[in-house]
């Protein structure tokens, strides 16, 4: 079997209106700027996204807000858009919003099929509302299950043709826990290598998680922050 | 004088131990690391994935695969390791971070904090706040001790959505270092010149008053 | 003439479909590495943390950091990966295995499987054969038709301790193979040279017996 | 702070008789051998240990088996152990046999703060005995509960004086999730290297996890089952 398609248009295959997705990413950092562009392309409607930020106004899942692709979002932080903002505020688009780490969790136990877990994190807040709390250790803990995606996207810093992938830096973040639970994960990697050129004791995501994997034409990698100290 | 931001963060820094993992929340509690006491050793976590995190990069130098939560870039310091977000959570879920500094909108005298929405008006989202809440056993807010209005942020209780509830220990504001315990604000030092009645005058909350109140040493 | 391990091995391996991950138990699952069809390629997943297991190494090239659940010394494919071992489960639980070929002392006729404990006998524990058996959707049993007593494995009920119930999808015996639906045993295939009645003596459960029974093809 | 101690005897400092213990390691794959050796040494008794398996007969657990040190036994596969079937048998030893699967996700509960999860494993077994059952997308799941321990041993080829630890091969195994499940958590570790030294982007187990770290004496690093096949 191989895992590796040639191009962005055949990962995307089968990616229809009204489907279910992870994106992976931090900010601007680690997205997959391939994959969301040539959603945009595709023009594909009604997303559910899960992903961790919506991007800017003119990059990363910002593009597919401006474009009204999506329908709602499943978020922990989307202070960085202001289109986003309009649209959640004017009721056109269902938010969803979530502690980072019941997000990151959410993800890992969809694919590690963990249905739900126990965690401290919105216990008292409206997080909580609606969710069983049990006491443990004298602490109060919500019951939060487990996410899944028709599609999980994400972004590495190298792949192989098994599908193994490494990320760099912290462009890591949710990409790791995604990639495990798409019913198909496509990675995209700025560099595709043969199998066994990857140090087998380092690699981030095993390949049995994805099931394609293409090296992108062109990474931006746009920083959101661009925050220096001059040379002394 | 009131305290300016630098200010809180220099008195925060002495809240510091020697060996402690540190998450700093994003404004006023990122500049807690310019001040870290001498002979001491801490390690910054953030948790979009990295523990070690160093300063801001020269200028030319920056790098937009290392940046912090507050999507800046930075530098990795010697000893430096990155990870994924489930398992920086499970460093703040499983209270192996020691301090948690952040900021709020309000404090209430049992401890509740609201920090991430302001209905019909703010929706930025909490972020990782309510996990680090949830979990941490320490946690400093940094903030003025009054909003933009003049009204205070110390008060009976929240009127905002919350994001943790009874777990605040301490709070530092430009006034006043002030503890929860036994859902009752305690004053413990007043900023350099501030009086207490000042504090008291900004503190909308039951705030107990030992008969000295020292200035903080700075 | 029944099987011998080998040849149930042969027979498990024409289950095999290109691009699948795999999961061999101890024993008679192993050999099944050793008959992998021409023009597929599989990979194996070791539970202990390994996917792309490769064959035995060389006599003096054995590794003590390199083994497989069985605890043998092994070697890695070009391509393979090491993980702990809660990612290791995460691929089990989390169904991304297709298949899991395990032994077992006992299987029922509505799927049930028996295979870690005799009471008051054997005691080694179920390893990570009870996530694996409560997780999978493909699961094959190897093992062989009778125990060492000519009882039969295949039963109305199991007697021993279960590892998980209602999960076997197919039995690959010295025999026979069988496939469990609808709380029954039915005869898909029979080994070279054994006849029906021979494999309806070895059967205690209910055995569906279509009217041709083709022989294998090993 | 310098988590580096000098020797195994500073680095069980603190371990005493009745306490739990984690113990990495799958097979003798990945053991702490050092601080086990010292474990007998110091005699400490009615230990409380989580370890996927028991060792042999004269190498591992195995050797506090026999010294009747250990009170009782949290593990998943116990077969290559004829001392500790004898004593489970007779009743000398407790023993709580786990699923290999549940025994790693509780280890990593207890370090992640999850109080609890559900999983498939062991329903409709004996494991699942006196336990929550809830179905989740049709399936039963029991409700299994997080592992701690007042020290977790592991082991790893690499450690920093960070703490940060990088494992070789399948000697991983257990040690990174005991690692962070333990109040107290030991690093022995075949090299022990200055911070930086380490690759930042491929460290298995970040130092915020480890208090102690040494370089232990001398690893046999026994095999127990050599398979090999003859040189062609």
């Amino acid at each position: 079997m191989n895992k590796v398609v040639n191009n962005v248009e055949q990962a995307l295959q089968g990616l229809e209106d009204n489907m279910t997705l992870m994106l992976g990413g931090f900010g601007l950092c680690g997205i997959p700027e391939n994959s969301i562009a040539q959603m945009v392309t595709m023009g594909v409607k009604g997303l559910t996204c899960i992903s961790n930020n919506a991007g800017v106004d003119d990059f990363g899942l910002g593009l597919l807000l401006q474009n009204r692709q999506i329908k709602k979002m499943i978020s922990s932080y989307v202070g960085e858009n202001d289109e986003f903002e309009r649209q959640m505020l004017s009721g056109e688009l269902e938010v969803d919003l979530i502690p980072q780490g019941s997000l990151a969790e959410r993800c890992r136990a969809g694919g590690a099929g963990i249905p739900a877990f126990y965690t401290p994190a919105g216990f008292g807040t409206e997080v909580a509302e609606g969710k069983e709390v049990r006491v443990y250790n004298g602490k109060p803990h919500i019951l939060e299950e487990a996410l899944t995606a028709d599609f999980a996207i994400v972004k590495a810093w190298k792949g192989d043709t098994e599908g193994n992938l490494i990320y760099k830096g912290t462009a890591r973040n949710f990409n790791p826990m995604m990639a495990m639970a798409g019913k198909i994960t496509i990675a995209e990697v700025e560099e595709l290598v043969p199998a066994g050129e990857l140090d087998p004791n380092f690699i981030h995501t095993p390949g049995i998680f994805v099931q394609r994997i293409f090296q992108g034409d062109k990474f931006e990698k746009r920083i959101e922050q661009r925050t220096v100290q001059p040379k002394q | 004088m009131a305290l300016d931001k630098n200010g809180i963060a220099r008195r925060i820094a002495q809240e510091l131990r020697d060996g402690w993992y540190v998450n700093l929340g994003i404004g006023i509690p990122t500049l807690v690391a310019n001040y870290i006491p001498e002979g001491i050793e801490v390690e910054f976590q953030s948790e979009n994935g990295i523990l070690g995190m160093g300063p801001f990069p020269f200028d030319g130098e920056e790098d937009a695969d290392l940046i912090n939560a507050g999507k800046q870039t930075i530098t990795a310091r010697q000893g430096a390791v990155f990870f994924d977000s489930s398992t920086s959570f499970a460093m703040i879920r499983g209270q192996h971070v020691q301090l948690t500094v952040l900021g709020a909108m309000e404090v209430a005298q049992n401890g509740d904090i609201a920090n991430w929405k302001i209905p019909g008006k703010m929706v930025k989202g909490m972020g990782g706040a309510m996990d680090l809440v949830a979990s941490a056993d320490n946690i400093i807010v940094a903030m003025m001790h009054t909003n933009r209005a003049g009204e205070s942020k110390l008060l009976k209780s929240c009127s905002l959505p919350l994001t943790g509830v009874q777990c605040v220990s301490k709070i530092v504001t430009n006034l006043a270092v002030v503890e929860i315990r036994d859902n009752k604000f305690h004053l413990l030092e007043r900023a350099p010149g501030v009086s207490v009645e000042e504090i008291k005058a900004a503190t909308e909350g039951e705030l107990v008053v030992p008969d000295h109140v020292p200035e903080m040493k700075l």
